[in-house]
């Protein structure tokens, strides 16, 4: 029974309005007592609210609202509740609800951790309206919602020397990125004289003399968003970024964040630029990417495999699956089962949510333990530390893509659909790279369980962080659940994508 | 009346100062005014446009645009505050510590 | 009616039994399990004679006993073992078990009485080689005489091998079960090619291989020849099967296991050769002889090459000074001797020549054993001398098996050599220039052999003794003298069984025993009468017109001559060694015309350092290029990290250069700009 | 449900023993993992199976329950086993336990992970023998890899990380290879099949239900996915040249993964040979019939050469390893009964043959501390009974009769010979059956050297007859190769039965 006939339509938008709260509540709590920190209760409120949020998505998402009998507009349709925008909502909120747990214990005797969970939680507002954004403006408006605080977090540790690079680079490429973004918008608006993605869809066809105008402002918000997806050539901030932050906020950006601009981009390219009506014209978005596609997983592939830096190495292999979930922007055709491999990218970006959450919180673990972050460091942790290194071996593999663990599923469901839309050739790249990728990872793998301590077993790692241990543990237990549990959320991401195409 | 084409050749002029600041200048408020010239010739686009086709919808962006990008300078200068705390001076090229 | 051919798989499995029984509680029993080992050759004895008598009596047994690998689906074959008992193998048997059984009790004075130690180890290897000879004795077709075929060779390794502490026992070892292994290569391959061919390996019956080829060459069946004429491809199974045979029973140039099997213990020596490993070749022929007298060309092979060998070794026997080493040498050049008879067309004469062969050899290696004993397990014949007044029964025993080797009448060797060179003979003068060729080189040997097999006798027992050792020589009881005499009698006697030139004179007395005994049989395709029609019909062979008593005499005169030299030469006090005289070809001989050699260079000079070469390439190309391919892969990734130079104005340059890229590329690609 | 039984009493068990303490763990995970070995076992005497699974048979045990839906096609959890998977997976069963037992002497630090792992990779290994969906399988595949390169890495020798990675990364390269290459397959299908099940793929594609893919023509698109998935099975078999990680793996492995690595894992390799390449595209197979006899050829003869050039008992094994890989190459192109049923029966015998070898080398490396041929001599002196077994062994690999290694062989040149595929078949069968001639001289000479002559060591250890519990496993597989050799139908009846079925081929070119 669809949700909406039983609720007020406006409900459908509890999800991103229960996350916005849950920030304004935090502001409140410290705001009302601004002296004393008392973290966990913080910590509690923020997961507490990401929590309730996936929940009502979730709920949602199985109720079938703005699934059955098509999606649901709000506000003259600048904002959208359908299957994409309550799927990305659920990454958001369960990457939220993670790692605002491993904070709780990342955190501990830091100043202004009020503001930290707060701007969290509003980025996190920010992407699932992205998620759920129907109108070029609400596109701008939601993006920038979500990268403001970003910029904040990444340089939240303000002695750290590293975080500030990290936060400035950050901040000055997506500043640029929302410049080419947004004049991108301006210039779409200006062949079709609209925002509203529907109306868009429907002028652009007749572009006329202005198809090149129309071409530049595709590109360039296809910039914008290869900028939040950390997708060549608007990658730069990407490795920085992750390797200076801390390590929660990179697992948040590396994982949520990059789902939100994939979550727009998917919606703004499929719904407002239909294929059938702009490739005609010469403007070959799909080409686009894929070539996007090619260079990001290639490049951060290649470079990952030689770094020394765990941390960085994980920001670059991050930028290799950028360039892996945009085969579900590139493998599309007039026709073809665009519906199949769009789904697959984003079901691909659920697990990638958890594995790589994961693996970044873990090494938010080992910074709390003082440990380094080359490889080296790494060494004989497990049998320091065995359960953790256990899941972040699971983590690793299923980067990698291997079975038994969802990253294999999801990755070869991806590539199949790639193959299934006749893109044989992206699907081969791409395999090659996961190949190549394999090395690396084992790598960690290695380090942790073969290689032996350099200063013995000797160091001890102090008090068990739990928050962390148990954030790491649940996305570990969501990488291996996500095997057998894969039909349903594919499925799922399957048949939302292909609304859209409908 | 102006014809419209010629709105957009301004804009694309706009833009690429903004641009050509940013490739230039090392220093951080430059490179942040600079940014503010690329958004702002996208609000040119944007009114001479929703004068184009009669509709408001450009002019209430173009607003949107402006107030984001008060609030973008607002993290901005807040960044930069930290990076002349950390570095002693407001260069964006002097903080290349992680690289590679 | 339960009759002897019921219990003949216990004629295998008792000495079997004994292996196992050895094998598993050796150290538990008396004399480290010999008696278990002598009852269970005695008992195979005893039901062989039994054996013997049944088949006498004018039966056969041809069953298959047990399914080895059942074949699935259409035109598949199934592979079994099962028995097969005609007069051959009866007779086989009968010397195998008998020998087996000598050697068994000779090994209690050899092993036990000097104290070996690893004697369990011992008699599981005796019974074990026992039980394996015995098996591919029965053996009803080609695929078991195989199996059975090896696991002799694994046995020869496993005795040959005995002091295993020593440097020379295991590489000589190593070389029997090498050399011989090169040899059973061919013979796998034909036995593979015959089920190929055939779609069976039995050797008698209706659906026997060589009947199935007989019948084939009369246009009867169809078989697959892989594109060849019948009569080629059989040849060619005939020859790849010769191949096992030459390694087995050491012919050229596959022989050169053997002088060096001398290695082992003396009563394993005699085993080898007088009835287990040596005989298996040429009684792998006899079984199937009448495949191979389909095929003249085989035929002419097995006969050139058994000439030459016996001549070959026999020179080279001239020359040895170790006692076995002229045993061994006389034993490579006895069964040339077979191997022409059979080539020859004389399928009795052969197996008639390996069974008093079996007799006098296995005496000869015991007697030598007991001198060995005597000596102390010195073997150089220069050493001794003088040995007969001392060790009496030793010496006239060997003195007999001697006779029986040199061929002097009328002893056992004389009338089997004999009438294997009358056989070579008739049939060669009438057309066929091989054999002419191989009777000829086995008449040159017979002299060669009278001669070295008296220079032996002589340096060993006559003369005055040349060391302290030979002066008081160690004594030998009873467990020593006892299978030397039952073995000189034999030796002395078995003769009768086959007297043709008598027979031939008197016109009918005494009776050709051994030739009716091969005959008749109910397996009628086994009998040498059969043969003899194929060899007529289907090898052209006739037989010219020669009495066999002129013959016998003449090489009898070879003999006597050989003889007489060794006895100018050697049967004095203090006799030297004259190999001077020689000159160049004494270095030939004492080097073995350098066979050895050349081998030895095959295996070390040229296969190993291709094996070394090979090496290098698998280390440096093969693995190379996998190792490269992850360098590059790393090193690209080097280069490609350099694009982070960590300053955000060059990333803003780059993304500024990024974006125009794809801009003009999809513009032009667009054609948006016209 | 016999096999989900086993398959997850396996899991279960290496659970157990990871969480057990170290010191009971290896006497733990012995006494678990008899349970997968009755359960083999009772399969067997319980064993209904008729034809092949792939092509039409009836497997025994066999459950199918859907698993998930993904672009249009089922993916069943579906498994049952035929003649062919049944004596693998007893063959895994056995060998597990008794290189678990083996590893009681060597492994001193980490036991219960090892343990763990070793039952964890018996849990996979059973899996890829049974499985009967293209998925399930290859999930089980992969998994096997994951275990493997802990036990080389983490238990290996000096260069156990070199290895290791070299393992991982090689072979994983090697199963995306074929995964590509059956996916193309599969989509070649199109319509005809809904399912990833393997028996429903073999038989569209025996019945040449394969249509073009992007164009590429039927014909191109089944001899490109063959060679891939040729070469993707290559390298785990190993094929020259694709075999430079097995003597690396092999050293530095420990002796017991060693007996795995060899015993088992090489094995996956010729049984997915068989399983896709040789059932789904015969006609495909017999069109290569030159090439791949030629490639078994090199791989016996040149593998032989080169453990004739070893220093390393291990070494000396791991190249003899590629050379028997070999012989079932060219007993599966034989397509004869003899042949390819020869084939799958030298995948047992020479797991057990390898197996022992390499746990004979371990017994004597753990009192010698070395394998290097050059430093010892004499070792029948001193060690006995595990000299006497070694011999054995090595007349096993030599192909000595009434061992299971001679049936193995005789029936692949048996096969072979009278193979139809190309004229030149025999040529092909007598020149690789000169490697009985080369593996007689490796390991004769290697044994004259090690075990034979006056005792000595380079390495200062006291040497002494080996513990009773490193005995016993060999002395189980040694009767267990002598009763396979004395009584080859044990296994090679029901092995026909299997792979009858699949010499009729049916117009795959059609």
């Amino acid at each position: 029974m669809p949700l909406q006939t039983q609720l007020p339509t406006w409900t459908a938008i509890a999800p991103t309005v229960l996350l916005g709260l849950t920030a304004l509540v935090l502001l409140l709590v410290d705001s009302v007592d601004p002296d004393s920190t008392r973290p966990t209760a913080l910590a509690a409120v923020s997961v507490g609210g990401s929590v309730a949020t996936l929940a009502v998505a979730g709920w949602y998402l199985l109720a079938g609202t703005g699934q059955v009998g098509g999606a649901i507009r709000l506000y003259g349709g600048s904002l959208v509740i359908d299957g994409l925008s309550l799927f990305f909502t659920v990454i958001v909120a369960s990457v939220v609800a993670m790692v605002s747990l491993a904070s709780h214990d990342y955190l501990q005797d830091r100043t202004y951790q009020a503001e930290f969970y707060s701007l969290v939680l509003l980025a996190a507002t920010g992407m699932s309206l992205m998620a759920s954004a129907g109108s070029l403006a609400t596109v701008f408006v939601s993006l920038e919602l979500a990268s403001l605080p970003s910029y904040a977090l990444v340089a939240f540790l303000k002695k750290n020397r590293g975080s500030v690079e990290a936060g400035l680079k950050y901040f000055l490429v997506g500043a640029v990125s929302s410049g080419v973004l947004v004049f991108g918008i301006s210039l779409v608006y200006a062949v079709t004289g609209s925002l509203l993605l529907s109306d868009v869809a429907t002028a652009i066809g007749d572009a006329g003399d202005f198809v090149g105008v129309a071409g530049i402002g595709v590109v360039m918000i296809a910039g914008g968003f290869a900028f939040k997806t950390a997708s060549v050539p608007f990658h730069f901030w990407a490795p920085e970024a992750y390797e200076g932050a801390p390590a929660p906020i990179s697992a948040f950006l590396s994982s949520a964040s990059k789902a939100a601009g994939f979550a727009v981009a998917f919606r703004v390219f499929a719904v407002a630029f239909p294929l059938d009506a702009v490739v005609p014209m010469g403007i070959d978005w799909p080409l686009l990417f894929a070539v996007l596609a090619v260079v990001t997983m290639t490049l951060g592939n290649f470079a990952a495999a030689t770094q020394e830096n765990v941390k960085r190495m994980l920001a670059y292999s991050s930028v290799g699956h950028a360039g892996y979930a945009l085969i579900g922007l590139a493998a599309l055709s007039g026709g073809g089962p665009n519906g199949d491999v769009m789904g697959a990218s984003m079901a691909h970006l659920l697990v990638y949510g958890f594995m790589n959450t994961g693996a970044f919180l873990f090494i938010a673990m080992v910074e709390r333990w003082g440990l380094g972050r080359t490889f080296e460091d790494y060494n004989g942790l497990a049998t320091r530390a065995p359960v953790a290194c256990l899941a972040m071996t699971v983590f690793m593999f299923s980067l990698a893509g291997l079975p038994p663990f969802g990253g294999f599923l999801s990755k070869y469901a991806l590539f199949y659909g790639a193959i299934q839309g006749g893109f044989w050739w992206l699907a081969a790249v791409g395999a090659i790279n996961s190949a190549l990728s394999l090395f690396y990872y084992s790598r960690v793998v290695r380090a942790m369980w073969i290689e032996d301590p350099v200063d013995g077993d000797g160091v001890d790692l102090g008090a068990t962080p739990l928050g962390l241990y148990v954030a790491v543990l649940i996305a570990a237990v969501g990488t291996l659940a996500l095997l057998p549990a894969f039909g349903p959320v594919v499925e799922t991401a399957q048949s939302a994508a292909t609304a859209l195409f409908a | 009346m102006v014809p419209v084409e010629w709105y957009l050749l301004l804009a694309a002029a706009v833009f690429c100062i903004g641009l050509f600041g940013i490739l230039t200048r090392s220093n951080a408020l430059l490179f942040l005014m600079s940014v503010e010239l690329m958004l702002n010739a996208a609000n040119i686009n944007l009114v001479a446009f929703s004068a184009y086709w009669g509709n408001v919808t450009g002019q209430t962006f173009g607003l949107f645009t402006m107030a984001l990008a008060a609030a973008e300078v607002a993290v901005g200068i807040g960044i930069i505050l930290v990076l002349y705390r950390n570095f002693d001076d407001v260069d964006v090229t002097l903080a290349k510590g992680m690289r590679r | 009616m339960v009759g002897a051919f019921d219990y003949a798989p216990a004629i295998v499995l008792l000495p079997f039994l004994s292996f196992v029984l050895s094998l598993t509680a050796g150290k538990y029993l008396p004399k480290g399990g010999a008696f278990g080992g002598i009852a269970a050759t005695a008992g195979s004895l005893i039901l062989s004679a039994w054996v013997f008598l049944t088949v006498s009596a004018g039966n056969a047994y041809n069953e298959t006993l047990y399914t080895w690998a059942a074949g699935v689906g259409e035109g598949t074959t199934t592979l079994t073992f099962g028995l097969l008992l005609d007069p051959l193998a009866a007779m086989m048997l009968l010397i195998v078990s008998l020998v087996a059984l000598l050697v068994h009790v000779f090994s209690l004075g050899y092993m036990n009485d000097e104290g070996e130690t690893g004697l369990p180890r011992y008699y599981a290897g005796l019974g074990l080689f026992t039980a394996s000879m015995l098996g591919f004795v029965v053996a009803d077709n080609l695929l078991m005489a195989f199996m059975f075929f090896e696991l002799v060779g694994l046995c020869s390794y496993l005795l040959i091998g005995f002091w295993f502490r020593e440097e020379g026992p295991p590489s000589a070892a190593k070389k029997a079960f090498l050399v011989t292994r090169f040899g059973d290569y061919f013979f796998l391959v034909g036995v593979v090619g015959v089920f190929a061919t055939f779609g069976t390996a039995k050797f008698a019956g209706e659906a026997a291989f060589p009947v199935i080829a007989e019948e084939a060459l009369a246009g009867g069946a169809e078989v697959t020849t892989f594109g060849f004429a019948p009569e080629t491809w059989f040849t060619i199974l005939g020859l790849l099967i010769l191949g096992g045979v030459i390694g087995k029973s050491a012919q050229f140039p596959l022989h050169t296991w053997l002088p060096d099997a001398m290695e082992g213990p003396t009563p394993v020596s005699a085993l080898i050769h007088a009835a287990t490993m040596v005989a298996a070749g040429v009684y792998l022929v006899a079984r199937m002889y009448g495949f191979y007298a389909l095929s003249p060309t085989a035929l002419g092979i097995v006969a050139l090459v058994g000439g030459f060998t016996a001549l070959f070794a026999a020179t080279m026997g001239v020359v040895k000074r170790d006692i076995k080493q002229v045993l061994a040498y006389s034993t490579i050049s006895q069964y040339g001797y077979m191997m022409l008879g059979l080539g020859a067309g004389g399928y009795v004469a052969a197996t008639f020549h390996l069974l008093t062969h079996a007799f006098f050899k296995a005496l000869l290696f015991l007697g030598a054993g007991a001198v060995i004993i005597a000596m102390h397990h010195d073997e150089d014949m220069w050493n001794m001398g003088g040995l007969k007044n001392r060790m009496p029964v030793t010496y006239y025993t060997f003195l007999s098996g001697s006779l029986a080797l040199a061929g002097i009448v009328p002893f056992a060797g004389f009338w089997s050599k004999d009438e294997v060179l009358y056989e070579a003979l008739i049939h060669g003068l009438a057309g066929s220039p091989l054999l002419l060729a191989g009777y000829a080189m086995g008449l040159v040997a017979v002299f060669f052999t009278g001669f070295y097999t008296f220079r032996m006798v002589f340096l060993t027992f006559h003369g005055e003794p040349r060391t302290e050792t030979a002066r008081n020589p160690h004594g030998v009881r009873w467990n020593v003298k006892g299978p030397l005499v039952v073995l000189g009698v034999l030796a002395a006697t078995v003769g009768v069984v086959n007297m043709v030139p008598l027979h031939d004179l008197t016109g009918g007395f005494p009776p050709e025993y051994l030739h009716d005994w091969l005959a008749h049989g109910e397996l009628s395709a086994l009998t040498s009468e059969h043969y003899g029609e194929l060899l007529h019909d289907y090898a052209g062979y006739t037989s010219a017109d020669v009495a066999s008593y002129v013959a016998g005499a003449v090489s009898l005169a070879l003999a006597l001559a050989g003889v007489l030299t060794a006895h100018v030469l050697y049967n004095v006090a203090d006799p030297d060694e004259h190999t001077a005289k020689l000159g160049a070809v004494k270095t030939l001989w004492y080097n073995n015309y350098y066979q050895d050699e050349y081998q030895i260079w095959i295996a070390e000079s040229f296969v190993l350092p291709l094996a070394r070469l090979a090496d290098k390439f698998d280390q440096g190309i093969v693995d190379g290029v996998v190792n490269g391919v992850s360098s590059v892969s790393l090193f690209a990734g080097n280069r490609i990290r350099r694009i982070q130079t960590g300053v955000v104005s060059n990333y803003a340059v780059l993304l500024t250069l990024g974006l125009t890229a794809l801009l003009v590329v999809f513009g032009v690609l667009g054609g948006w700009f016209v | 449900m016999i096999i989900e039984g086993l398959i997850a009493a396996t899991f279960a068990a290496s659970m157990v023993v990871l969480l057990a303490p170290d010191r009971v763990a290896g006497r733990l995970a012995a006494a678990l993992s008899l349970l997968p070995v009755v359960g083999s076992l009772y399969m067997w005497s319980r064993f209904d199976a008729t034809g092949n699974a792939l092509t039409g048979g009836d497997p025994a045990f066999e459950t199918i329950v859907p698993w998930l839906e993904l672009g249009g096609y089922t993916l069943n959890w579906h498994v049952g086993v035929d003649g062919i998977g049944l004596p693998l997976v007893v063959l895994t069963t056995i060998l597990s336990t008794l290189a678990i037992v083996s590893a009681w002497a060597s492994i001193d630090d980490r036991q219960s992970q090892f343990y763990g792992l070793m039952l964890f990779m018996e849990a996979n290994l059973l899996g890829v023998f049974t499985a009967l969906d293209f998925f399930v399988w290859f999930v089980f595949w992969e998994a096997v890899l994951l275990p493997m390169y802990f036990l080389i890495g983490v238990w290996g020798g000096p260069r156990r990380k070199y290895a290791a990675i070299k393992f991982f990364v090689y072979t994983n390269i090697a199963s995306l290879a074929m995964f590509i290459g059956f996916i193309a397959l599969l989509f070649g299908l199109g319509d005809s099949v809904s399912s990833l099940d393997m028996p429903a793929i073999a038989g569209a594609l025996r019945a040449g239900e394969l249509g073009s893919l992007y164009g590429i023509s039927a014909g191109t698109l089944r001899a490109v996915a063959f060679v891939a998935m040729f070469l993707g099975f290559a390298v785990k078999v190993p094929v020259v040249p694709f075999h430079t990680w097995l003597p690396d793996a092999h050293v530095e492995a420990p002796s017991p993964v060693s007996v795995m690595l060899a015993g088992v894992l090489l094995k996956m390799g010729t049984y997915a040979l068989l399983r896709f390449n040789f059932t789904m595209l015969p006609e495909t197979a017999t069109r290569f019939a030159v090439p791949i006899a030629l490639v078994a050829v090199v791989s016996v003869v040149y593998g032989a050469l080169l453990a004739l050039a070893q220093q390393d008992l291990k070494r000396i094994v791991a190249y003899s390893s590629v050379s028997s890989m070999g012989y079932v190459i060219l007993g599966l192109i034989a397509y004869t009964t003899y042949g390819v049923g020869g084939a799958t029966f030298q995948m047992i015998a020479h797991g057990l043959i390898s197996g022992l070898m390499f746990m004979s080398v371990g017994v004597m490396y753990n009192t010698t501390h070395t394998r290097m041929v050059g430093d010892m001599s004499g070792m029948a002196d001193r060690m006995p009974v595990t000299a006497g077994i070694f011999v054995a062994g090595a007349f096993g690999y030599m192909g000595l009769p009434l061992m299971a290694g001679f049936a193995g062989e005789f029936f692949i040149f048996k096969g072979a010979f009278e193979s139809t595929v190309h004229a030149a078949m025999p040529l092909f069968t007598a020149a690789a059956m000169f490697g009985i001639v080369i593996v007689a001289g490796y390991l004769l000479l290697a044994m004259q050297r090690t075990l034979f002559g006056s005792f000595r060591l380079e390495t200062d250890y006291e040497v002494g007859p080996a513990p009773l519990h490193e005995t016993v496993p060999l002395a189980v597989l040694l009767v267990t190769i002598i009763v396979l050799g004395v009584a080859p139908d044990l296994f090679f009846g029901m092995i026909q039965d299997a792979v009858d079925p699949l010499l009729d081929f049916g117009g795959e070119l059609s």
